[in-house]
Parts: C-alpha cells; structure tokens; sequence
C-alpha cells in the first residue's frame, strides 16, 4: 500500500488514499465493542494503548497545573502566591506527576503499546492479559499518587532524599513511597512484556536487522524498565521502613549512610532518563525517515546506539553525586563514562541529519515536531557534557542550569516526540485526519515558547540561582519573568494538538491506511487497524525504511 | 514416586557445598572467609540455576535473560564499592 | 484446533513459541527480583565495608547452625520442586502432585524453624523491637540486626506465596485441572519462583550468619 | 523589578576565573559540533523540501567510516576538557597546610561559622583577601550545600561526616552565600552574604567581634567537662590512648590497618567509637552521639589539633 509516486504535487498527503477498503469488511478495533466493558477489560493492546493515553494525558495535564503555579509564584522575587511549603509540594507534584506519571509511561506505554505488535507483524503483545493488569496497577498508582500529594502534601522533591525525607519532612512521604512503588510494578510487568514480544513474536523474515528503530529503541528500554526498577522499589522500601522503625540505613547516627541513598536512587533514576529518552529517540527516528523518504542514514549504527545508551546509562549515575560527599576518584570515573553517553546520542543525532540530506523533506507537523525534537535534544545533550564536566559541575549543580538541562531533555525531548507520535500515528490510531495548518502552528508555537520557558533558566542557572528555590534574589526576576512568559506560551501551545486531535475524531476526513506515504508494517492495515490487526500473518522479505530513492552508482 | 538421579545427585552436591560453607566460615576469617563462602553461595546459585532452572535445556537467549540481573547488579556493587573504598 | 492438547493461544501461533515466551518472561520476572533483593544485599556490602567490625561482631551472635538446618531444609525443598517438574513433564500427575506437596510442607518447616529462631533472638535480646533488651553495644551493630530482619521478612513473605502458590497447584495438579502438558507450564513457572527464592536464601546465609 | 540584567556572575578567585575560562572554551567545542545540525537540518529543510526539484542522487545509505569518525572525533576532543577539568576539580581536594581554617555548622535553616581564634558568625562568613581558607564543615540534621557563586563553589554538607572545601578570594567586596540542596521547608532562605575583607579589615573585624575564648580553649574546656580527660588525661587510670600529638600520625587499628588522624578520624572516634579501634586498646569509649552536637565535636577537634602543635613546641 505504500504511496511512492513522487514528488508531490502538496506536501500534504491526506488526500491520496481516501477510502480504499480492501476486499473483506473487518471491524476495526475501535468499533469491536462499545460498552465500558468492552474498554475496561479488553486484552486488546490497541485499546489499551488508548487507556494509556487518557491517562497520561490526564497527568501530563496534573503535572502541568503545577508547573504553571511554579512558573507564576516564581514571577516574583518573594513568591507571594505560595507560602514556602505550599511552593515545595508543588514541585514535588510537578516532579512525581510528570516523571512516574507522565514521562516514563507516555511513549513506551501508549506508542509501545499500539505500534509494537503492529511494527513486528503480530496480534498482540507476548502476554495481553499481563498488559491489561498493568494499567490497572498504573491507574491504582497513580491515582494513590495523586490523592497522597494533593491531599497528604508532601515535600521531599521527586527525588526523596533522605535524611529529609525520612527524619525530617512533615508531609505523607510513606504514603507516596507506597504509591510509586505500586506504580513500578506496573513498569517491570510492561518492560518484561514488551521484551517478550520482541523475542518471539516477530513474524517470519523480521529479523533484527530488519526491526523499525522504534522497536530496538523500545527494547533497550525494555531492558532499563526490568532491571532498574526493583531497585527504586526496594529504595522506596527503605525510606518508609526507615521512616516507620527508623532502622538506621541512612542515618548516620546510627552507623549508616544518607549518600547510600543517594547510589541507590540513582542506580535506578538515571537510567531511568534514558527510560524517558530512548524512546523518545525511536520516534525521531520513524519520523525522520518519514519526513526525508529515505532510508535512516546508517541503520546499525542507530539500532546500535538505542542498547548502547541502555547500558552505558547504567554505568553513570554517580554525576548526580561530584559535590555530594562522594569520593573525588569515583567522581572522576563517573565523568569520564558520562561522556562516553555523548557517543551513541552524537551518533544518532548526526545520522538523522544526513537521513535529511538530498530527501524529499515534508514539512507536515510530525515531522516539524521531529525537527525541533532533534534541535532541543541536542542541546540538552550538550549542556549534559558541561554537566559532566567535574570542575564545572561544582558550580552550576543544583542551579537553574540544571533545571533548563533536563527540560530540554525531557520536556523539549520527550514531550515534543511524544507529540510528533501523537501527530504521526494518530491516523493509523483513530482513522480520522486532522488539520495540518493547525499541526503546523502548535508545532511552532511549541518550539517557541519552549526556548522561552527554558533558555532564560541557562543564564540563570550560571548566574548562581538554586533550584527548588521559592524566594531568590530580585536580580535575577527579570529572567524568570521571561522563563513565566514562555511558560504560558507553552502552555496554550500545548492545548492546541488535543484540541484539533479531538475535533478531527468528529470532523476529520478518513484517513486511509497510508496517510504520509510511509514505510513499515503498521501502514499496511486499515486505519483504524481491525482487532487482531493482520488477516494474515505478514512475511517480511526486505530492510526497514525501502523508499525510492536515486543512487549514484556504486563504486564499490 | 521415583527419584530422579541427576536431581538427586545435584542435592547431594549442594549439601556438601552447605557443609563447606560452614566449616569454612568457623575457620576463616575477614576478606577471605566472604570470598570464599560467596563464592561457595554462587557456586550452589549456579547449580540451582543449571539443574534445577532448566537452562541446561534453554537456548542461549533464555539463558541470557535469567543471567543479566546478575550483571546489572555486579555494576551496582562494582561502583558502590569504588565510592566508599576510596573515599 | 482449540482442543488438540498442543493448541497455541492467541497471540501465539505455535506451542513451542508460547512456552519459551513463557519461560523467558518468567526468567526476566525472576531477574528483577533478583535486583530488588540486590538493593538490599547493596546497603549490607556498605555496611560491612563501613564498620567491618561490628557486622562482624554481630553476625557471631546469630544461630548460624539454625541457619544452616534452613539452608539443607530450603535446599532439599528446591530438589523436590525440580521432581515435581520432572514428573509433571513425564505426565505423573500424582507423583508431580506429591513432590509439590512435599516441597511446600518443607516450606514450612523452613518457617517453623525460622520463628523459632526469631524467639530465640528476641530472647537473647538480638532483635531490634522496640522495648526488647538489647545485648548490642553499638548502633551499627543494631543496624545490621535491622538489616537481618528486614531481608529474612522480605525472603519469608516471598517464601510464603511460594507456599500459597504450591498448595494451590499440588491439588490442581493431581485432580486433572492442570491440562497436560500445555499448561505445566504453570508447574514449571511456579517451581522457577520457588527456585529462586532458595537462590536468595543461599545468599543470604553467608552474608548474614557467616560474616567474620 | 530590578532593572539592570545580569548575564554573567561576579567572579571572586583565580579557582573561579579559571572555571569560566573552561566553560568558555568548552562551550566553543559544543558550539562547533553543533552547529552543523542546526544549519543543515535548515538548509536541508529548504532546499530538499518535498515537491521542490532538486539534485537528489546520492551514495548509499551508510559509510561506517564517516559514523565512526563523527563518534570517534567528537569523543577525543571532549576527552581533553575531560582532564582540563578535573584537574581543576581534583585541587578542590588539595587544600595549602598553611590555609586558615574555619568551621561550617550547616542546620535547618541557617550557616554558622567559626573562626579558628572563636569568634563565631551567622549567615555570614568574613574572610581575608588573598589567603588561602580551608572550610571543614558538618551538618546538625540534614544535607546543605554551600554554594558561593563567585567563587564557583559549592559543597554538600553531610549529616555524620565532615566534608570540606577551599578558595582563596581574590578580589574585596560582598557577595552571595547559598544553600543549593533542598533542605526542606525553609530552604530558599537559607543564605547570606560572603564578605572579601582586606586583611587589615579583617583583622580589625577579629578584633571587633570579641570573643572569649578561640576554639582550641572551649574544646580543651570541653575536654574537662564531658570527663574526656578522666580516661585521656595525664593522670587517667583507665588505659586510653593519649592524645597529645595525635593530629596527623599515622595510628594503627586493631584490624590491622593504619589510618591517619584527621578530622574525620576523631570526629569518628568521639561518635562511632567502636569503628576503628586503635590497636592495643580495649574498646571501652562510649559514643557522644546524644550528648554532644556538631559544634562541641569541632571544638573538641580543634583542641586535639592544637594538641599537636604544643606537642611540637615541647
């Protein structure tokens, strides 16, 4: 069903497929039940993918609230919106809702969920029941999560560290440590089966190398989700029993150790950022190869990278720790492997750049969502080098460097792929088209305030702002009035797509099976894809990404 | 009910590896006594794992599946020790 | 096609690839409890490099003979464990059901054993309860007792669904609800569990009752 | 609002103009590998778009030498920041024997600092221009960090341990004084100022804030009052290690290693008594967890270094 005819007279190829229904009717996935039921128990691993992304959604926009109270108190010096405390729980909301909640499940779960067993020519994930019960215990997670920080309070930051934390801190902190770990169960259980669905249930000639890169990049973090996570269990463990019983772990009082705890979170929360991230890479990926009509520049090397970060993200935790107390040669060690991080990331980013060279570059909104993906995540990788670089870390750690340094990442990273996926797949998803002039501009608009937001909190950062701080010296206001600005940019940018997106469910044309002419399985059936996806099993007989393109001749 | 010799033979092997850990453990003592009762610890893990896992019969995927924990976590203690040895 | 005995479930398209699906996710299941016990095992190697002598001290104070009975009676649990395996693999059902049994009354046992080392502690003001008598001088030597109690609970509850899990499955086993041999699976993951909450004890063993 | 707009911190140290030095420059490489993303997504973008003619022929899809060239290259140049760096970091770790040394009392939310001749000060920290200070700091509950951004460094203040840092400040005025970890309610409150005195000034700032004893005299006060002397005194019965020079030997465990006696090591000694015991003494010292805080041990400490020095004299 792939579209090659080529060039086009538009750079929109919504028009090109119209209705084209083969042969046999078959009931798509979103029409094979319509009671509640038919949702909240269904094995479908669309269907649950659909679960997923109201749920993130409904947390991404949680998460949101609390960063735009941030944003606002912060307007002035003495934040005379929040008192001191009501300032800490907010950001301690901002941080559990949008990493546990938001970040870590938002491409792996909702995409990883729809797209896998469609990229690799199966019917369903290796264990659809598994899958099912995973969401439930994400929902009583998160939900839990929810109800603790709203109405226990808690205000230890994302990152609980203890002694705060487990001595000190007033708030529900057993409470939230409950709810997170309840919350990576739900990881493992998608991790593990997602890992088993890549191991066996390719179909016949999807041979690794012949995966989409979305699937390797949901692999590698397959692989952190499993093994990363148990710890940040046990962790959490520890922290209530250390809190209930004061067992001592981390009190040195008692012959233990707070940086122990600091090792312990961080073995599971910074690869926990390439939990994020990796995933967030396999989109650009697709998008990329989309956008260009050419096969990814070096497929091995990008396939390579994904289990590359995955494992070397193991080996660098310690960054958090250079002016923690830790000793002076572990923090050595640990910037050294941090740079090694910036081979596998510089890889893929230059290769999606020569993807683009001499393509036939679409500029529809995926792929300007793709454009600016790769923009924002580069620098965040490289003010991750400055990060990892010992005598510089001592003095923007714990600043707005930081701060900026990880939104570019995560939110300018994986929040933009997360919505150029949205934009990419949401016609394969729901079978509907949406409007690309509106596409276009919350692409733009995103891109714009994003940089508005975050490029100020740099400067600020360097200048010797702290983070978590509520009352700052009113120097630095004028910055912050900018990052508030950008922020509230952000944050009608950030409506638009889930406007547009819902109004096309009602209005939009259908989108035929092949909407942006793209290659891969999951383009191949109806969109809406029917409940077990191919009629037929399919069988593979060539590399990812086999767009026309013109070769010169090859010398050899 | 019969016995199946292989497992029996490997319970055999792991009672002598219990009865060589503490002997070991009432005579040794300090970095060597932990080296040697781990190991005699992995050596009864590896056991459990080959015999009475299956991985014997698994392929070598699966086998690599039940092993990487190991791995992951010999990372967690390989740099846990380099902070507080050295610090 | 569903009621040849061999049938694959949907997803799957034949029985071996569902069986090493299977297995394979129980392996990486069993991998991830492995990290969340290595957390633990994390804080005791930092502990006993921060105050080698008082671990060292306190470790002499525990039953180590205790220990090692649990250790042969676990041992000897997984043995009839990795039988019942055996038998249901050969289509035994009443043999497979038996070792099952077996394996979980020595469970049993292994708690029956353990609370009465735990009296015994508590009596010789070992354990850290709150009002106990303590015999320990020092905190860390307290917080290695912590430490003992929090990682044998975790192993005992582990050890505890494990034996829920055996009881439930010995009388499935042995009155047919268990459809050989596409569903031995269950048997198989089951005992792969049980097998892996033996590993833990082997290691937790040395590490607490044998640290000199 | 304030209305001047700051882009660049004061800078109060050769340490700190040296950082800055480094980010510059490193800030070029990353510019320099960068760069060529951002024109060339643009000009990609431009010139390739869909639907526009162009020259589109080209070679294959992958040349593993170019790939591995652009990770390889990349990677040695930042290998060369990476020892720039952390040679600049690892002379944070190398304090001068000759530094003045001052005490940091970190607690929810508030600085303390104590001069070695015991004037002590709140949230604020006076020092001397041009002379190399040695901070040596403990934390009462939870963990701080002293970040003073014009010097361009910051250390976390640990519960239960001593860390420390060091600078020389170069250049007179007043300048911002932070905690940077997130100490709980109160944390963005918890500052003050850092003041670069000349020496002069700083000797007439001694002389004002009067004191009645430096730290080595309350530690030895201390001493008496807490009965540490009825076992290391002189006249003690009871078989204690002396500790009349005791600062900066070597001592020898009963596990058989040898550590030396740094701050550390008697900080320790007083509160985890039983975690190195010195060889040939049986361990019978009580912890002074409950009875002393942060501020006692250090003057305790100062009065066991200073032990060192009249040893010397002797």
């Amino acid at each position: 069903m792939t579209d090659t005819a080529l060039p086009q007279p538009e750079s929109s190829n919504f028009q090109n497929e119209g209705l084209s229904e083969t042969g046999t009717e078959r009931v798509s996935y979103l029409r094979a039940g319509h009671s509640l039921s038919s949702w909240l128990l269904t094995t479908d691993h669309k269907r649950i993918a659909i679960l997923y992304l109201i749920a993130v959604t409904f947390f991404f926009f949680i998460g949101g609230t609390a960063a735009a109270l941030i944003r606002l108190d912060l307007l002035t010096p003495q934040g005379d919106l929040l008192t001191n405390e009501g300032y800490n729980r907010a950001f301690t909301i901002h941080g559990v809702i949008m990493v546990w909640f938001f970040l870590i499940p938002s491409i792996p779960n909702t995409f990883g969920n729809f797209l896998i067993p469609l990229m690799i020519g199966a019917k369903d994930l290796a264990f659809p029941k598994l899958n099912l019960a995973s969401w439930y215990i994400f929902m009583a997670g998160g939900l839990f999560t929810l109800f603790v920080l709203i109405a226990g309070g808690v205000d230890t930051g994302w990152t609980f560290y203890t002694p705060l934390s487990s001595m000190f801190a007033h708030g529900s902190v057993v409470l939230a440590a409950v709810a997170v770990f309840i919350a990576g169960f739900s990881s493992i259980l998608t991790g593990l089966n997602f890992i088993v669905t890549i191991h066996k249930l390719r179909c016949p000639g999807m041979t690794w190398r012949r995966l989409p890169l979305f699937v390797w990049s949901i692999y590698a973090t397959s692989i952190i989700l499993v093994l990363a996570t148990p710890v940040l269990a046990i962790t959490l463990v520890l922290i209530a029993a250390e809190r209930l019983f004061g067992l001592g772990i981390f009190d040195p009082a008692l012959g233990g150790d707070p940086l122990l705890y600091q090792h312990l979170f961080w073995f599971y929360s910074h690869p926990a950022v390439y939990i994020m991230v990796l995933p967030a890479l396999g989109v650009a990926s697709e998008l990329v190869a989309a956008a260009a009509r050419k096969p990814i520049f070096g497929y091995q090397f990008v396939a390579g990278s994904s289990i590359a970060i995955a494992i070397i993200g193991f080996l660098v935790w310690g960054h958090h720790m250079f002016v923690a107390g830790q000793s002076m040669y572990a923090s050595a060690v640990f910037s050294f492997l941090s740079l090694a991080v910036a081979v596998p990331s510089g890889i893929k980013v230059y290769n999606w750049t020569a993807t683009l060279y001499k393509g036939h570059i679409s500029l529809d909104p995926p792929f300007l969502f793709a454009m600016s993906f790769i923009g924002l995540f580069t620098v965040g990788g490289l003010t991750g080098l400055i990060l990892a670089m010992l005598a510089i870390d001592v003095h923007v750690h714990d600043t707005y460097f930081v701060v900026a340094h990880f939104h570019y990442i995560m939110v300018g990273g994986t929040v933009s792929a997360f919505f150029g996926a949205l934009n990419y797949w949401w016609p394969k998803m729901i079978g509907r088209t949406y409007s690309l002039v509106w596409g276009r501009l919350s692409a733009i608009l995103i891109f714009l305030g994003f940089n508005l937001t975050f490029f100020p909190q740099f400067l600020l950062g360097y200048l010797g702002m702290p983070r978590r701080y509520h009352v700052y010296p009113p120097e630095f206001q004028l910055l912050h009035v900018f990052s508030t600005v950008g922020a509230g940019l952000l944050g009608v940018a950030y409506v638009m797509p889930f406007a547009y997106l819902y109004y096309s469910m009602r209005y939009g044309t259908p989108a035929g099976f092949n909407p942006w002419g793209a290659t891969g399985l999951e383009w191949t059936v109806p969109s809406p894809p029917p409940k077990h996806n191919f009629e037929t099993i399919p069988v593979v007989d060539s590399l990812p990404y086999q767009y026309d393109v013109e070769l010169e001749e090859d010398h050899g | 009910m019969k016995l199946s010799h292989p497992l029996l033979l490997v319970w055999v092997a792991l009672m002598l590896l219990l009865v060589s850990t503490v002997v070991a453990s009432q005579n040794l003592t300090g970095p060597f006594s932990l080296a040697v009762n781990l190991t005699i610890a992995f050596a009864k893990a590896a056991l459990i794992y080959w015999f009475y896992m299956h991985l014997r019969q698994e392929s070598g995927l699966a086998r690599l599946a039940a092993l990487a924990a190991g791995g992951w976590l010999a990372i967690l203690f390989l740099f846990l020790s380099l902070d507080y040895v050295t610090r | 096609m569903a009621e040849t005995p061999l049938a694959a479930r949907p997803p799957y398209s034949e029985p071996r690839q569902q069986h090493d699906a299977a297995m394979m996710g129980m392996y990486l299941f069993l991998g991830s409890e492995i990290m969340l016990f290595g957390g633990i095992f994390a804080v005791a190697a930092v502990i006993r490099i921060l105050h080698p002598a008082d671990i060292v001290e306190s470790s002499r104070a525990l039953h180590y003979l205790i220990g090692a009975l649990n250790t042969g009676v676990l041992l000897t649990s997984s043995f009839f464990v990795a039988s019942a395996v055996e038998a249901t693999k050969g289509g035994r059902r009443r043999a497979g059901a038996t070792w099952l049994a077996a394996a979980a009354v020595a469970g049993l046992v292994f708690l029956v054993v353990k609370g009465y080392e735990y009296g015994a502690e508590y009596r010789e003001g070992l354990l850290p309860l709150p009002g106990a008598d303590t015999q320990f001088r020092t905190a860390p030597q307290h917080l290695f007792m912590n430490l003992y109690v929090l990682a044998t609970g975790l192993h005992a509850i582990h050890l505890l669904i494990g034996i829920v899990l055996l009881s439930v499955l010995a009388p499935c086993l042995a009155f047919g609800k268990v459809r050989l041999p596409d569903r031995g699976i269950l048997i198989i993951a089951a005992a792969l569990y049980w097998h892996l909450v033996d590993v833990i004890w082997v290691f937790i063993y040395p590490v607490f009752y044998l640290a000199r | 609002m304030n209305g001047s707009i700051h882009l660049w911190p004061e800078q109060a140290s050769a340490y700190g103009s040296e950082v800055d030095h480094l980010v510059f420059a490193f800030t070029v490489l990353i510019v320099i590998l960068s760069a060529p993303v951002f024109i060339l997504i643009v000009v990609f973008a431009v010139k390739y778009r869909r639907g526009k003619p162009a020259n589109r022929r080209h070679a294959r899809n992958r040349n593993v030498w170019v790939e591995v060239s652009w990770s390889i290259i990349p990677f040695l140049a930042l290998i060369g920041f990476y020892v720039w760096a952390s040679d600049l970091f690892a002379r944070l770790y190398h304090p001068p024997v000759d530094a003045l040394e001052i005490n940091v009392v970190a607690k929810q939310w508030m600085w303390k600092f104590e001069h070695p001749q015991g004037q002590g000060e709140i949230n604020e920290l006076h020092v001397p221009v041009g002379e190399p200070v040695k901070l040596t700091m403990a934390s009462q509950d939870v963990i701080h960090s002293l970040f003073i951004p014009a010097l361009r460094i910051k250390q976390d203040v640990v519960p239960g341990r001593y860390t420390g840092t060091w600078f020389t400040a170069d250049k007179p005025g007043t300048y911002r004084l932070t905690c940077a970890e997130f100490c709980g309610a109160d944390h963005s409150t918890m500052g003050g100022s850092f003041i670069v005195l000349s020496r002069a000034d700083y000797a007439k700032w001694l002389a004002q804030s009067g004191t009645d004893m430096s730290l080595a005299a309350a530690g030895a006060a201390l001493f008496r009052e807490r009965g540490c002397s009825g076992c290391h005194g002189p006249a003690a019965t009871v078989h204690a290690p002396s500790l009349a020079g005791l600062y900066g030997s070597p001592v020898p465990l009963q596990s058989g290693q040898v550590v030396i006696a740094d701050d550390e090591y008697i900080r320790d000694s007083i509160l985890l008594p039983q975690k190195q015991i010195a060889a040939g003494y049986p361990p019978i010292m009580p912890t002074f967890q409950n009875v002393l805080n942060e501020e006692d041990v250090l003057k305790l400490v100062a009065y066991i270094k200073s032990l060192r020095t009249t040893e010397a004299t002797q």
